[in-house]
């Protein structure tokens, strides 16, 4: 379980501001909000690149603040990808499970599962300049998944896909976390996937948590007229055929 | 112990000397532009020779022009350059390679350049002559014989008294250039090492420990004018300068012994 | 499909979480360790000289001979390094961003000058300007470098110019080609892209070349003695004049010199490294 | 609103793009210009010493004594630029990731020997290492350095250590710390993370680091003089067996050996400008 | 108007094939297609990044292969924003505008509007570092608005903004794009963004152009299977709402 109690911090003019958030575990959870509302923040706060101002984060009960970015066995799929340029892109996706010292064979039986998966097999030996951004971003995800870790976190993750890819790729996403649970939280834009994917949603606004719910209480009980405005748009009356 | 050696060979103990003093008078230039001579100078005799130049300035209004390095170096200069009007290098020795090479066609002699023995303050190895160096377990610094004027002299007087081969074995190591020599003692990293008396002088770290005369082997500085030359009217009342009783005076007074002869 | 290697917490476990701490903090203590080894071995070195160069200093530094070899040095030194970015900038850009033949043959013979003793370049540079007609032609025509205070500043361009370029070279090696590509669709011409995106982007390999070119120019004597000789209140350096003092074994008239080299360059380095420090909190992340 | 300000064809009249091309090709020129005037000054200089040393080459090349200090040489300078890599990767690390007190400081110091006239440097260390109970110490430890090869490699290391760290630095500096901190959210520690992406990334800036420093190391005397003497057969590198004929008077012997050191650069330096376009190829767009 | 004429390009294993398109003066093009296609290629080659290595395109007529990126007038927005990362917003926008003499009044003016209309007044004085994903695309896209140049090529420019910022740029868009008829070419995964703005399409798939027509053109008449199935997902219901 993570617990996020009172979560404060300044970067700039920005401020985050009073995060209270607790994600269960297995839980799939989806943050929705307006560019520069601090998700990309959030989620570099969880996973250690910044020190709170004040306020916890615990995981399973325990603190976190003195936790290297290494011990939070945390996966990280960043909005603009950064792969490692210097590595080619079986290099980036064995990243992590070499430094785990994983038998060989399962190695790259892992790795030829995931590059399957995310049909980026013909692409193994390319270095990431010389990548479409689509293709970038699967290796991003790749280069997580390989890991099953206890928490991903996906900034965008499905930013740079054409539609039918995406499609694919979310449903991939559900199938895996349906069967192993990793409790996953998940910033997009697209309220298709938010609904798809989310077992509870929670809808931010400049630095500060608006609504958390289900998809179901977000469409039906928005609390304010910003949630309402916010999903309220054209797309909706697709999303409401799709989440149901 | 200590014993004198060899007899005193006069002829060897110094340089050749094949010019006679010239003291005459030399006459003020009344020129208003300043006339510039460039003075090729063994490093070495930089304080003397810089005092020279500001008082012959002032006197005749010729300016001096000094290209300082080491004796060696300087000559490869004028071998590349084929310019400038003097040169004074740190023995006497240099003047004959000028000459053979055809820089220069004779010498006036300046002062004495004399080798002696210095050791750190306090004489640590309690060194009191030349064959002392030999003593076992006595660290000694030289000049390399190659580069250094003064390397060259000492194989030379070591060579003469007999104890060459013994000394080598006591060398901890040969440096470059007299610099080296000087500061490697001044700093106790020797016990012992032969350097020029003047290099010496207002070194307080250093004690001088004299090498008998019949042991020594006594160096001479000239002054040339060079081939090259365009003014050689002005070079030369600038040599005779250097070599009157004037010149050889401000020498003395940086520790150099006048010419007695 | 066995997606569940490393499942919950077994990374978390208690020893895994001691065993990163543990080597989160020797990775930090090895770094202080090496800071300060050679940081002792800096300051151990150069406080000798100071404490016996401070004796005289007083003295030397109201000398007219010392003000005008430290006046000469600074003149000579802040030009050369000018120079060598006037032109170390457009070739490195030249030698990353385009392709011509004999690129690699070009790139070594700029890095010559990098291994060859200072004295040896003076002796060269010595037998191409004083030795040889072009020599003789370009004195006529009034740049005289030989006995010059302008063979300074060729001396130091010379020794100089291969490290700028190296530094600048591999700076911009690393900057993203599709920004200077983006500039032009905005319109730049190469030139103005090269100067309004590529050369600020490259500021801190310039600032880093800058303080190596610069320090160097202030301590260089070899070439120069051997182009311009060393003559009194003319072309004497602070090096030079040290040089000189050493070779009249006045150790301590020399410690006296290099401690002014050296307060010099602490106060100039000093200054860089502020200036630095300023640029950088305006353009990088908290 | 005035959205059209310089509308459809204002900037592609043909004056402006005549303009244009002039102005690009302008760029070019200017470019090859700067190039070849370097070259020129380099090859110039450079061809002068060879011209004259590759007359007595054949003769030296066999002596036992140049063998003697090509080999000292080599030896030297791999292992003070293998010291030098060891100390500034870490130290540079340090100072761009680690905020301490008193960093501007120590930046200043780690950046002296820079402008320290070698001599300076070669003095200083005698002092400390020859002078002082803590170098007696040493050396009854058997870290013996005057008068010793070791003090070769100490004079080196010295006098090259903060070119190696500066240019390693100013590469960190532009390295984005997010990809660092991506490489801890998937497992490494920081000591992994500097390893496996800091250190690849600042490859450029290496081998830069790298040259320079070797280049360096090959052609130093002056430090090293004043440290170990210039003892035949024992500490005579090959620059100092050319001072050393060069104070002889014997330009032709000096110029061998300056011709020796020169060829050893230009193989060296084209076989890294060789291996580093290899890598390069590997690693960036076409 | 813009005519390529059997264009081909050839990247590592990559390959551009036969590429014919004419693009009218005024027209609002997009380019669909999945990732990978070699859409970012089409328009870097457009700008003048690439040479071709067969084929030619024409501006209006005359042959552009020598022609230097900045003589083409053309404003590129990259799918990862590109922003000088050592300017401020400001200076970002301006970068173009300072290089054409315009007055000092003008130029304000200009800047000012186009902040306000993108929202992104208040960063004006912030370095690209510090700015979420959405507001360094914002930035890009000012960047070349302040020109109004000839042509637009917009790769993916809206791919990190929210549903509702997307929706109201894609109106400020299209409201520019009738106002001043700039030629654009816009490349997006997102269906509905291409059939609101469109007025032809081109389906992308491998380097090769597998069709271009109006949006109803493909919608109801796909050429092949690709093409049906490539936008016959589930958004297609609600794309014939919108586009119509
Ligand atoms: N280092 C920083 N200094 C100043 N402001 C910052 C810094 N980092 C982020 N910000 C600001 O914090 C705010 C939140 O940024 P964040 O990246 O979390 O936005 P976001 O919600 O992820 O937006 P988007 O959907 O556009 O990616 C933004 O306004 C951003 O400009
Ligand atoms: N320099 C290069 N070397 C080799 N392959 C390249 C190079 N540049 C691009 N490619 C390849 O060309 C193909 C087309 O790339 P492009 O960036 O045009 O894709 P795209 O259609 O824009 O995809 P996306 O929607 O993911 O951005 C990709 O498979 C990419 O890997
Ligand atoms: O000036 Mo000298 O040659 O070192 O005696
Ligand atoms: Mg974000
Ligand atoms: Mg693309």
């Amino acid at each position: 379980m993570i617990e996020i109690i009172d979560l404060n911090k300044t970067l700039g003019d920005f401020r985050l501001r009073n995060i209270n958030l607790k994600i269960e575990d297995n839980e799939y959870f989806v943050i929705l909000g307006p560019t520069g509302t601090g998700k990309t923040v959030i989620l570099e706060t969880l996973a250690g690149m910044y020190k709170p101002d004040t306020g916890r984060i615990l995981f399973d009960g325990k603190e976190t603040l003195h936790l290297y970015p290494e011990q939070r066995n945390i996966g990280f799929v960043y909005q603009d990808y950064m792969l490692f340029p210097h590595l080619n892109v079986r290099e980036n996706i064995l990243f992590g499970l070499k430094l785990r010292k994983t038998s060989h064979e399962f190695m790259e039986k892992k790795l030829d599962d995931i590059l399957k998966m995310l049909n980026i097999d013909h692409l193994e030996k390319r270095y990431p300049a010389t990548l479409s951004g689509g293709e970038q971003q699967r290796v991003s995800i790749a280069r997580i998944l390989v890991l099953s870790p206890d928490i991903m976190l996906l900034d965008e993750p499905f930013s740079a896909l054409d539609p039918r890819t995406k499609q694919e790729f979310q449903s991939e996403l559900k199938k895996l976390h349906r069967e192993f649970k990793t409790t996953t939280i998940h910033i997009t834009h697209d309220f298709n996937e938010a609904f798809a994917l989310a077992d509870r949603i929670c809808i931010m606004n400049k630095g500060e948590i608006i609504q958390v719910g289900t998809p179901d209480e977000i469409i039906y009980h928005p609390v304010n007229e910003f949630v309402a405005r916010f999903i309220g748009c054209d797309t909706m009356k697709n999303v409401k055929i799709t989440a149901v | 112990g200590c014993t004198g050696s060899n007899a005193a060979d006069t002829s060897g103990n110094q340089d050749s000397n094949d010019s006679e003093e010239n003291t005459a008078l030399v006459e003020e230039n009344t020129e208003n532009e300043a006339e510039t001579l460039i003075v090729y100078c063994g490093a070495g005799l930089r304080k003397p020779m810089d005092e020279i130049a500001q008082i012959y300035e002032e006197k005749f209004n010729v300016k001096i022009e000094y290209s300082y390095a080491g004796s060696a170096q300087n000559l490869s200069q004028i071998e590349l350059m084929q310019e400038g009007d003097l040169y004074v290098p740190g023995a006497y020795s240099y003047y004959e390679s000028a000459k053979e090479k055809g820089f220069t066609e004779n010498a006036q002699k300046v002062v004495y350049h004399i080798p002696v023995i210095a050791v750190p303050a306090g004489n640590p190895a309690n060194i009191t002559c030349l064959a002392d160096l030999a003593n076992p377990g006595v660290k000694v610094v030289l000049g390399d014989e190659r580069s250094a004027a003064i390397g060259k002299v000492s194989q030379k007087i070591l060579e003469k008294s007999g104890i060459l081969e013994q000394v080598e074995e006591n060398v901890v190591a040969k440096d470059a250039t007299v610099n080296e020599v000087l500061v490697h003692v001044s700093m106790k990293q020797a016990d012992a090492c032969i350097i020029w008396e003047d290099n010496v002088s207002g070194v307080e770290e250093v004690e001088i420990v004299e090498i008998t005369e019949e042991n020594n082997m006594i160096k001479t500085i000239p002054v040339c004018v060079l081939t090259f030359s365009e003014k050689k009217d002005i070079a030369g009342q600038f040599s005779d300068y250097l070599v009157s009783e004037e010149g050889v005076k401000i020498f003395e007074k940086h520790g150099f012994k006048a010419i007695t002869e | 499909m066995e997606y569940n290697a490393g499942r919950k917490g077994k990374y978390n476990s208690a020893f895994f979480v001691r065993n990163i701490k543990r080597r989160n903090l020797m990775f930090k203590t090895v770094l202080s360790l090496f800071i300060v080894v050679v940081l002792a071995l800096i300051i151990a070195a150069v406080s000798n000289i100071l404490i016996r160069g401070y004796v005289g200093l007083g003295e030397s530094i109201r000398s007219p001979e010392i003000i005008f070899s430290l006046k000469l040095s600074l003149y000579t030194s802040v030009v050369s390094t000018a120079l060598c970015i006037v032109f170390a900038v457009p070739i490195a850009y030249g030698l990353v961003k385009v392709n011509f033949p004999g690129k690699i043959v070009a790139n070594s013979i700029l890095n010559l000058p990098l291994s060859l003793p200072p004295v040896v370049s003076g002796v060269s540079l010595l037998m191409l300007f004083g030795g040889t007609e072009f020599g003789r032609s370009l004195a006529d025509l009034g740049l005289k470098f030989v006995f010059d205070v302008k063979g300074i500043i060729l001396a130091q361009f010379f020794v100089n110019i291969s490290y700028m370029l190296r530094i600048v070279k591999s700076t911009l090696e690393d900057i993203n080609p599709r920004l200077e590509f983006v500039s032009r669709t905005l319109g730049c011409t190469q030139m103005q892209s090269f100067f309004k995106v590529t050369l600020p982007l490259a500021k801190n390999g310039l600032i880093a070349g800058i303080v190596i070119t610069w320090a160097r120019a202030i301590g260089e004597f070899g070439a120069a003695l051997m182009l311009v000789g060393a003559t009194r209140m003319k072309t004497e350096t602070l090096p030079v004049s040290l040089f000189l003092n050493m070779s009249t074994g006045d150790l301590k008239l020399a410690m006296a010199s290099a401690s002014i080299i050296i307060t010099v360059s602490i106060v100039s380095l000093l200054i860089f490294e502020i200036i630095g420090l300023k640029n950088k909190s305006v353009s990088k992340i908290g």
